[in-house]
């Protein structure tokens, strides 16, 4: 079992496939779901996948390739999107509940009032 | 040669006088006096025929007597720069046919304008009639005196653009508009061939101008007559092996110059616009329709006469048309009523005369060249008095149709006279002028060989005494077979006046030595006299067309009835001039424009402008369409968004395996 | 000193952040003029501003394309602050007000930051932030009315705003993965043309795409354009492209630069596509701010003209247009915002007529028309011949064609409008617009502007001077 | 051997919730069931950034993003209607388009990832990225500093702060709604 | 500031003139653009006078015709960087299509007298269109040509689409798009040409010292000859013509057939011909041919229009075909044939498209079959409408013989790159038209003026007042003139073409030199 497991070590591309795998579910997500805080919460699945990408980038990648000086850049990424990923939130709730108390719907496939 | 005269010098006042007149009538005096108008008109083409006898008199008078008279350009400046080597002079060109046709222009362009102040008196566009006069008269010596094919053609053009004015002159009349229209259409239409003659002969003309030594050419340029007529010009133009539709480049530009001359003389099958330009005024016709205009054909081919000669082949179409209108005309002229018409006919078939003159003539029997020319002289003044006849008439009974006169002459006794002498005449009975031209005529085609056209010549002849006759005794003789008829006045004197000049002219003219003055350039004389094995044969065919004509026409009309049901169709079809105007209508109304003019401006409309509108409409439905893409749904804008990724790594990939590194 | 101007304006932001807590509401129509007082300070620093140098630890530089970059930035605010005065003044007319004046402003200029610092951006992660910056206010503005459409609008923008940067963040960290380094100018050393990198440049234009409006990331433009109130559809229609073509050239000419010769097809077909599309849709748009956005969008795929040739002169002919589209679009959108402050409506129908009750507002809508459709002798026109030069010395000729005739295809619907204006009578019982006097002169200013630049050689020649400094810098 | 073994064993077991759980916040039709299973995904890419040796980064994690934005879109939610708790399934094409699309992406990703400069790299160790040290890096000036973006973020998170008040709360005049002009 | 500017800022200023008077003082704007425009024909008239004297000083100095120098050149560098320089001049050319615009405008201001729906605007576009046209024909850059060009063709929108008649927006709409597309062409050219130079200058003097590819000459010049040629109306680009003048009131009817379809051949000649010489040699018979089926399409389709305006618009295509086809023909005839059918049929039908106007504010219609007899009522109308008739098919003594004799010659001697068969029998083919435009010009006419009067109401109109006399008296004047004294336009012209005509066949002295 062990052997089996340290024999199937996740390599860099097997944490890229779970990543986009994430990412990918969340797109379908933002594709798919009706009720807009489930978009937005897809939405924050791509974040989310988009942001540990930059941690294992700078984890596998970064410090060499850098030759020498090493450096957070891509953990301090993550830090910031997670912080965008929060004011993302907020504005999009912001504008959600202010839509909801006019059209009294949440579902972003009735948002058609403005098309061709 | 003596230093020349100053009116040798100064010839174009000659055209330059009713020119200025023109002007003047036209925008200053017009809405000032019509009678003003009038005779300024009129005297300044007096003056113009004054010059042009002095004029004459001062040519006859260069070289000593014997000797053939020269063709010279005395005046001429540069009006038209092409190109290098390559330019219109205009300018007048003295030689012995320029300047007989000077004479008869600005003669009976003076009588007819005399005439006319009687005639059109009162009309309503009186001044213009005058102005319109002295532009044709100007345009008309302006083609006379051309020094090269360009001027000819221009002031061909003004012919005939004066030509259409004057038919159109009752422009309230919608017959006289289509016939105007029709005139000017049809010669246009010949026009286009000269247009073409031009070019084709332009070209090599030019070709060879410029191959030649500087020195050899006297100043000329490639379309001077001069310079065309040149001996070693022709024989290289001769020499081309060029060949359209295995035609030769000379013979070609001479058939499609003859096509232009065809037109104005109206030479069959472009004859049909002269008798409907019968709906002009009547002087108009004796101007324009009988003496001068419809010469100006023969004129040209007698002009280029030695690029005819050279072709051969040129020259027996000339002939052969000629001869046809000839016999074709002389026909139709048998069966009219309109004594307009009849007179137009008679045109018709005198033109053909000159032209099959042209046409058997050559440079080893020049003889009817000098006889075209002599028939020109003398046709112009009798055909031109039976118009001013027949207008004087028809100013009586105030109808054409010789059907509503009779028995005219003893109310017009001098219009009665005068007609007669200018119908012998054209009948050529001695010692009327049309006698001696006729005569050279015939002698011509006899001694050059061509038996037929001869034969067809003494027919004709004799035709045309028959159907002169046919006229002169239903109108004047008999009983008046209408109300105006009945109490006809004779004509004022100075429509009189005029005509009795005429008739001294057509009994006079026949004694002019003009073929003796006119001889082909370069051309053994051949000038005989009159001949009596030609004199005697047309003398008497012409005396029995009168005879015949005295027959029918002198008593009783029913033999001319029975006469007209035996001959049957061929009457009907004489009479309507074998429905050569239902034929041309046909092929212009039914198949050009409705089969040309009518799908093109469909075309146009529903076609080429249809891909237009329909490159708007493809815009406009492609807009909708790609609109419609807005569905308003932000998740299938979401999905564009991806799919956009994946095509631009597509794209991005696609590019750079194909054009990049 | 480099940084004088974004100070500027987030003190401005503050200041007016905090003072909207003191003041009444009638006092609150100082905060514009105070607005715009600072706007024009970070102009006057931006003037005194060095056109190169670097702070932060090369964080931040300024080069001189990102001088031209935030002078259009700047005047863009200044403009868009003029024309929403008369929505923001207490008295404006209800339904179309818009309320919390001072909050307004300040997400304005913070959203106007973030463009400022985008234009000097040297690395991933302050790109990252500084682009979030420069869009997520937008979201804001354009549902600030709280009405349906509005909501509609915002929410929209907001989808596909965060779906287009979640795609661009991965593809910036596909870039960091391939060159393990977050700092753009040692990028191009490090990249190969493989798939991988192909993969990171399509995400990022796919991000970039989306604020330039680029087909096919531009759907949401004609919706929130339509939804959104017409000052913020100014503002964003003018800065928020601006700030995507920033972003473009920093990503296309410091990134990838080593590739940008061999996939000019690519932009070629790119450019082909957004003008193309922009312009057909827009033939058949009836709502003028939709149209507005289709012509925006057009717009956007002319500039991408000027990436064919890599060198000054296509930078120049960018950022020269930028600066030409900016003046000429705002003084369409002054008109507009006007005609629909005062009449509510955003029918192009309801603009017949104009021209004999507003004469000069019709003269200088047209104008504006005009010069957005390459009119001589407005900028426009010098403008878009600049970027078609482009192509052509890129040897695509047939480029030039496919955009000149798009040229014409933009007049139809421009003269559409036109012909609304001067053929058309006005409808019974219109009366004439009354416009204020700030977003009078605001409309003057750039409609004089989008005359002169096109008239007077300056501007061009000192754009193609720092185009060609800028070059330098960048070490070609 | 089990220092290897371990990580893995916990990566494949994260790997599997992290995507079960995803699958079920982009297809479940109960919203709150929905967060909730977006907070495991989120704690499990915590566990996932402790295998990758940044604590701080899943401590981060934990703090912001499931305690706060979660809980922010589980307020959300609550302010709407109970009917709209349970949400109808996408409509059939939507399914087919996005599952296509996001299939699309999976795949071009999965294509980028076998790439020459990804494949065979392995492990190497984050320097140090501790609270004190990332803090440090955030306020730092200097050519390794992140003072920029750090400033710019709070400028975002403060104008997404004022401007969701401000479009948030009720309106302070009850105007009208304006008609639709579309 | 020299003549050349003068020349082009006067319109200008007039326009602006114009919109200084207040819109309530019709008459007021009126008598300003007269004497503006008035103004213009002085100015034309005295630069005509000097540069007579310089031109024929210098050919007589040089001993040869041809003219190699620009006279009044203005040189003021503009976009440095681009190589873009404000740079006027004239030559020969420049100069005649200088001559009838400045005519045509004074004409159409005075055919417009009777304008009183916004005068103001009114005078004020046509003032701005024809400081475009000016601009076009006096620039010798290529930016500022191409500037100038467009500044032209725009405010015809507006012309006709708020002066207009019928479906004026939809003829304003068309003629706008079909024209600018034609100009997208000719920009499409003219980069090519700007940037296969080097990419340093537009200045056209020093494009002509630069010798093209021949592929590359071959691929611009018919995008040049094409571009150009949408507005020198060559089928089948030419469908907005007979729409637009149908639509366009009386004096931009004028205008836009009278002088901008102009620009067409200008450009075609001026910088297709001239900077392309291989090119055009290369696609010299194709054009021929479009341009016979041009001639004899435009004359047929005329004959069955019953519409005034879209008769003479047919018979305007027809003719400019002449200019197109005389370029085509690449020889110094054909050439010249094509500037002097430029200015003859841009006073031939400036007159045609006066006279209608008038007859129409007289009638009411410009239906053909509703007319009749109106020679009668309205003399001197009639008589300038048969002296355009005239002229228009070609009669000798009016402008149109000169230029299209020109034009046959040029076609029939053709040139050495062209089957000399193929050359001859299409000018054969084009000279049918003398006869086809003899015939719809000669049906119309009657039905409109001879015969009897149809409508009784028609008794009671009146002749042409005092300012109709003038302009249609101008025109006519200037028909007659060239008519019959061709040397005054074709000296102007010749030595002009001649640079052409050397550059084709690669000898003599090139180029123009764009310096004073």
């Amino acid at each position: 079992m062990a052997d089996f497991l340290t024999a199937h070590a996740p390599t860099l591309t097997h944490w890229l496939v779970l990543t986009s795998a994430l990412f990918a579910i969340g797109l379908y997500g933002m594709l798919t779901r009706r009720n807009a805080v489930g978009v937005l919460m897809s939405l924050e699945l791509c974040l989310n996948a988009a942001a540990v990408n930059f941690v294992l980038f700078n984890r596998y990648l970064a410090p060499t390739a850098q030759g020498g000086a090493e450096r957070l850049d891509g953990a301090v990424m993550t830090i910031f999107v997670i912080a965008v990923a929060a004011a993302e939130v907020v504005v999009g709730m912001a504008i959600f509940v202010a839509m909801y108390a006019e059209r009294r719907t949440v579902d972003v496939t009735r948002l058609d009032a403005l098309k061709d | 040669m003596p230093p020349l005269s100053f009116i040798l010098t100064h010839a174009w006042l000659i055209p330059a006088i009713p020119l200025l007149s023109f002007l003047l009538v036209g925008l200053v005096l017009r809405p000032v006096s019509q009678k003003l108008a009038g005779l300024v008109a009129t005297l300044a083409v007096g003056t113009s025929a004054g010059l042009s006898w002095l004029l004459a008199w001062d040519f006859l008078h260069l070289v000593p007597h014997g000797q053939p008279l020269p063709a010279l350009v005395p005046w001429s400046f540069q009006w038209l720069h092409f190109q290098e080597n390559f330019a219109i002079n205009l300018g007048t060109l003295l030689d012995p046919i320029s300047v007989m046709l000077l004479v008869v222009v600005t003669t009976v362009s003076t009588l007819v304008h005399i005439y006319s102040t009687g005639y059109m008196h009162g009309e309503p566009g009186y001044a213009r009639y005058f102005a319109f006069l002295n532009l044709f008269t100007f345009s008309m010596l302006g083609l006379v005196l051309a020094p090269n094919l360009v001027q000819m053609y221009v002031c061909w053009e003004l012919v005939g653009a004066s030509s259409f004015f004057l038919i159109g002159f009752y422009f309230e009349k919608p017959s006289a508009v289509s016939a105007s229209k029709k005139a000017f259409i049809v010669t246009r239409f010949a026009d286009l061939g000269f247009l073409l003659g031009i070019l084709v002969i332009g070209f090599y003309a030019y070709q060879i101008h410029g191959a030649m030594a500087p020195d050899l050419l006297h100043g000329q340029q490639p379309l001077d007559f001069a310079f065309l007529t040149r001996p070693d010009v022709l024989a290289r133009l001769a020499g081309l092996n060029v060949h359209f539709l295995g035609v030769g480049v000379l013979t070609l530009s001479a058939v499609l110059i003859y096509m232009g001359g065809a037109g104005k003389s109206a030479m069959f099958p472009l004859h049909i616009w002269l008798p409907d330009a019968m709906e002009g005024p009547t002087p108009v016709s004796a101007l324009i329709h009988a003496a001068t205009m419809v010469v100006a054909g023969v004129y040209l081919v007698a002009r280029c006469f030695p690029i005819f000669a050279t072709s051969g082949e040129a020259l027996t179409v000339v002939m052969s048309i000629g001869a046809f209108t000839s016999l074709f005309a002389a026909v139709i002229g048998c069966t009219q009523d309109d004594i307009k018409r009849v007179l137009a006919f008679s045109t018709l078939s005198q033109l053909g005369y000159m032209m099959f003159a042209l046409g058997v003539a050559s440079f080893a029997h020049p003889l009817g060249y000098s006889a075209s020319m002599f028939h020109l002289f003398t046709h112009a003044f009798f055909k031109a008095l039976l118009f001013l006849g027949a207008g004087s008439v028809i100013h009586a009974v105030h109808s054409n149709d010789i059907w509503h006169m009779g028995g005219l002459r003893k109310h017009m006794p001098i219009t009665h006279a005068l007609f007669l002498i200018a119908t012998l005449a054209i009948a050529g009975i001695y010692p009327l002028a049309g006698f001696f031209s006729k005569d050279e005529i015939l002698a011509a085609a006899l001694h050059s060989g061509h038996t037929v056209v001869f034969g067809v010549g003494l027919l004709v002849a004799g035709m045309t005494a028959f159907y002169m006759f046919r006229i002169y005794f239903v109108t004047f003789w008999g009983k008046p077979r209408s109300e105006h008829a009945a109490h006809p006045h004779e004509s004022p004197w100075v429509m009189l006046a005029p005509m009795a000049f005429l008739g001294v002219l057509s009994i006079g003219a026949g004694f002019v030595p003009i073929p003796e003055w006119v001889q082909l350039p370069g051309a053994p004389v051949e000038h005989e006299g009159i001949d009596l094995a030609v004199a005697i044969p047309s003398t008497i065919l012409a005396l029995a067309g009168i005879s015949l004509a005295w027959l029918l026409y002198g008593g009783a009309p029913e033999r001319v009835d029975n006469l007209v049901k035996k001959l049957g169709g061929f009457y009907v079809a004489a009479k309507n001039k074998f429905y050569f105007d239902e034929f041309y209508l046909f092929v212009t109304h039914s198949v050009i424009f409705r089969f040309v003019a009518q799908p093109i401006a469909w075309f146009d409309r529903n076609i080429v402008d249809g891909l237009v509108n329909l490159g708007g409409w493809f815009a406009r439905t492609a807009g909708l369409l790609l609109g419609k893409l807005q569905t308003g749904q932000v998740q299938t804008y979401g999905s564009w968004l991806v799919s956009g990724v994946i095509a631009v790594v597509f794209v991005l990939w696609g590019v750079l395996k194909s054009g990049g590194n | 000193m480099l940084m004088l101007p974004e100070l500027i304006i987030v003190a401005t932001g503050f200041i007016l952040l905090v003072l909207d807590l003191f003041l009444t509401e009638k006092q609150r129509d100082l905060l514009v003029p105070l607005a715009l007082a600072g706007i024009a300070a970070a102009l006057g620093a931006l003037w005194l501003t060095p056109d190169h140098g670097v702070l932060l630890g090369g964080r931040f530089a300024m080069d001189p394309l990102a001088w031209w970059f935030k002078l259009t930035f700047l005047i863009a605010a200044f403009v868009t602050v003029m024309l929403t005065s008369g929505l923001l003044e207490s008295a404006a007319p209800e339904p179309r007000k818009l309320h919390s004046p001072g909050e307004f402003l300040t997400i304005l200029l913070f959203n106007l930051t973030g463009m400022l610092l985008l234009a000097s951006t040297r690395d991933l992660i302050t790109l990252y932030v500084a682009l979030e910056l420069a869009t997520i206010p937008l979201f804001l503005l354009a549902a600030w009315r709280r009405d349906a459409l509005g909501g509609e609008a915002g929410l929209k923008y907001m989808v596909i705003g965060a779906l287009a940067s979640a795609l661009m963040l991965y593809g910036f960290g596909v870039l960091y993965g391939v060159t393990g380094t977050m700092r753009l100018d040692a990028m191009p050393a490090l990249l190969h043309a493989d798939r991988t990198t192909l993969y990171a440049a399509a995400l990022i234009v796919a991000g970039v795409g989306f604020k330039l409006t680029l087909v096919p990331f531009h759907m949401w433009a004609p919706e929130v354009y339509q939804g959104a109130p017409p000052p913020v559809t100014a503002w964003l229609s003018v800065a928020s492209k601006a700030a995507g073509l920033s972003v473009l050239m920093l990503v296309l000419f410091r990134v990838f630069r080593p590739f940008l010769h061999d996939v000019s097809f690519a932009i070629a077909v790119l450019a082909t596509v957004t003008m193309t599309i922009g312009n057909l849709v827009a033939i058949v748009q009836r709502n003028i701010l939709r149209f507005m956005a289709f012509s925006a969008i057009s717009q956007a795929g002319y500039l991408l003209l000027g990436f064919l040739a890599g060198g000054s002169v296509g930078a120049a002919a960018m950022v020269f247009y930028l600066l030409v589209y900016a003046v000429t679009n705002l003084s369409v959108f002054a008109v507009i915002i006007l005609h629909n402050q005062q009449t509510g409506s955003t029918e192009l129908t309801d603009y017949r007529g104009l021209s004999q009750l507003n004469p000069l507002l019709a003269l200088a809508l047209m104008f504006g028309l005009f010069g957005l459709g390459g009119i001589p002798p407005l900028a426009g026109f010098v403008g878009k011949f600049l970027l078609f030069s482009v192509a052509a010395q890129a040897g695509y000729h047939w480029l030039v064609g496919v955009a000149a005739v798009n040229s014409t295809v933009s007049l139809y619907y421009y003269l559409r409008l036109v012909r609304q204006m001067y053929i058309e009578a006005p409808a019974e019982g219109a009366v004439p617009l009354k416009p204020g006097w700030m977003l009078s002169a605001g409309l003057a200013v750039t409609t004089a502007a989008s005359m002169l630049l096109g008239v007077v050689p300056t501007v061009y020649e000192s754009v193609r001077a720092s185009a060609a400094a800028w070059l330098q810098s960048l070490g070609q | 051997m089990l220092a290897s073994a371990i990580p893995t064993l916990v990566f494949y077991l994260l790997a599997a919730i992290s995507l079960t759980l995803a699958w079920s916040v982009v297809t479940g039709r109960r919203i709150l069931r929905a967060a909730v299973s977006l907070m495991g995904v989120l704690a499990a890419s915590a566990g996932l950034y402790l295998l990758l040796d940044s604590p701080f980064l899943a401590g981060v994690q934990v703090l912001v993003y499931v305690g706060g934005i979660v809980v922010l879109l589980v307020f959300a939610v609550m302010l709407t209607r109970t009917t709209e708790l349970l949400e109808d399934h996408p409509t059939r094409a939507r399914q087919i388009v996005g599952g296509a699309v996001a299939t699309g992406f999976f795949l071009l990703s999965y294509n980028m990832m076998t790439a020459d400069a990804f494949v065979g790299r392995t492990l190497s160790p984050l320097p140090k990225n501790d609270v004190a040290a990332i803090g440090r890096a955030l306020l730092d000036t200097g050519e390794n500093g992140y003072a920029l973006p750090f400033e710019v973020v709070s400028l975002l998170l403060l104008a997404a702060m004022i401007g969701g008040i401000v479009i948030a709360r009720k309106p302070a005049v009850a105007a009208k709604p304006e008609a639709f002009h579309g | 500031m020299g003549l050349a500017s003068w020349l082009i800022l006067l319109p200008f200023l007039t326009a602006l003139g114009v919109l200084a008077v207040p819109s309530r003082r019709s008459d007021l704007i009126r008598w300003v653009a007269l004497v503006g425009t008035g103004a213009h024909l002085v100015l034309t008239a005295f630069t005509t006078l000097q540069f007579w004297q310089l031109a024929s000083a210098d050919i007589s100095m040089a001993k040869t015709a041809t003219l190699t120098k620009l006279y009044f050149v203005e040189r003021v560098p503009w976009f440095k960087s681009l190589g873009v320089d404000y740079l006027v001049g004239i030559d020969g050319i420049t100069m005649s299509m200088v001559i009838l615009t400045s005519i045509i405008i004074f004409t159409g201001v005075l055919a417009s007298w009777n304008v009183v729906n916004r005068t103001k605007e009114f005078f004020a576009l046509l003032l701005v269109l024809v400081t475009g046209v000016f601009g076009v024909f006096l620039s010798f850059d290529l930016f500022l040509f191409f500037m100038f060009y467009e500044v032209a063709v725009l405010p015809m929108y507006l012309l006709i689409g708020v002066w207009g008649t019928g479906p004026k927006e939809y003829s304003a709409m068309k003629l706008t798009l079909m024209l600018m597309v034609g100009s997208a062409f000719i920009l499409v050219g003219m980069l090519a040409l700007y940037h296969y130079a080097g990419g340093t200058t537009f200045d056209l003097t020093q494009l002509a010292q630069h010798h093209y590819p021949v592929e590359m000459q071959r691929w611009v010049f018919p995008l040049i000859f094409i571009g150009f040629g949408v507005l020198g109306a060559l089928y089948p680009f030419h469908t907005w013509s007979p729409d637009g003048h149908a639509s366009a009131p009386t004096a931009v009817s004028m205008l836009h057939a009278g002088v901008l379809m102009k620009l067409g051949g200008y450009g075609a000649l001026r910088i297709g011909v001239y900077l392309l010489p291989e090119g055009a040699q290369y696609w010299g018979v194709f054009f021929m041919a479009l341009t016979t089926i041009n001639i004899l399409y435009g004359a047929f389709g005329a004959i069955k229009q019953t519409d005034l305006k879209y008769f003479t618009a047919y018979s305007s295509v027809s003719h400019c075909g002449f200019v197109l086809f005389g370029v085509a023909s690449l020889n110094l005839m054909g050439l010249k044939g094509a500037v002097l059918q430029m200015f003859s049929h841009g006073v031939m039908t400036g007159l045609f498209f006066a006279l209608i106007g008038m007859v129409y504010g007289r009638t009411h219609t410009r239906i053909i079959p509703d007319m009749g007899g109106l020679a009668k009522v309205m003399p001197w109308l009639a008589v300038c409408f048969y002296i355009a008739g005239m002229a228009s098919l070609g009669l000798p003594g009016f402008a149109g013989f000169i230029a299209e004799s020109h034009v046959f010659l040029g076609g029939f001697f053709g040139n050495e790159w062209s089957d000399p068969m193929l050359t001859r029998t299409l000018t054969v083919l084009a000279t049918l038209s003398i006869v086809v435009t003899a015939v719809y010009v000669l049906r119309g006419l009657a039905k409109v003026f001879q015969g009897p009067i149809t409508n009784p109401h028609f008794l009671e109109l009146t002749d042409a007042k005092l300012t109709e006399r003038l302009a249609t008296g101008i025109l006519v004047l200037t028909l007659a003139i060239v008519g019959l004294v061709p040397g005054l336009l074709i000296d102007l012209i010749e030595s002009s073409l001649l640079p052409f005509v050397n550059r084709l066949h690669a000898t003599g002295a090139l180029a123009v030199a764009g310096h004073p």
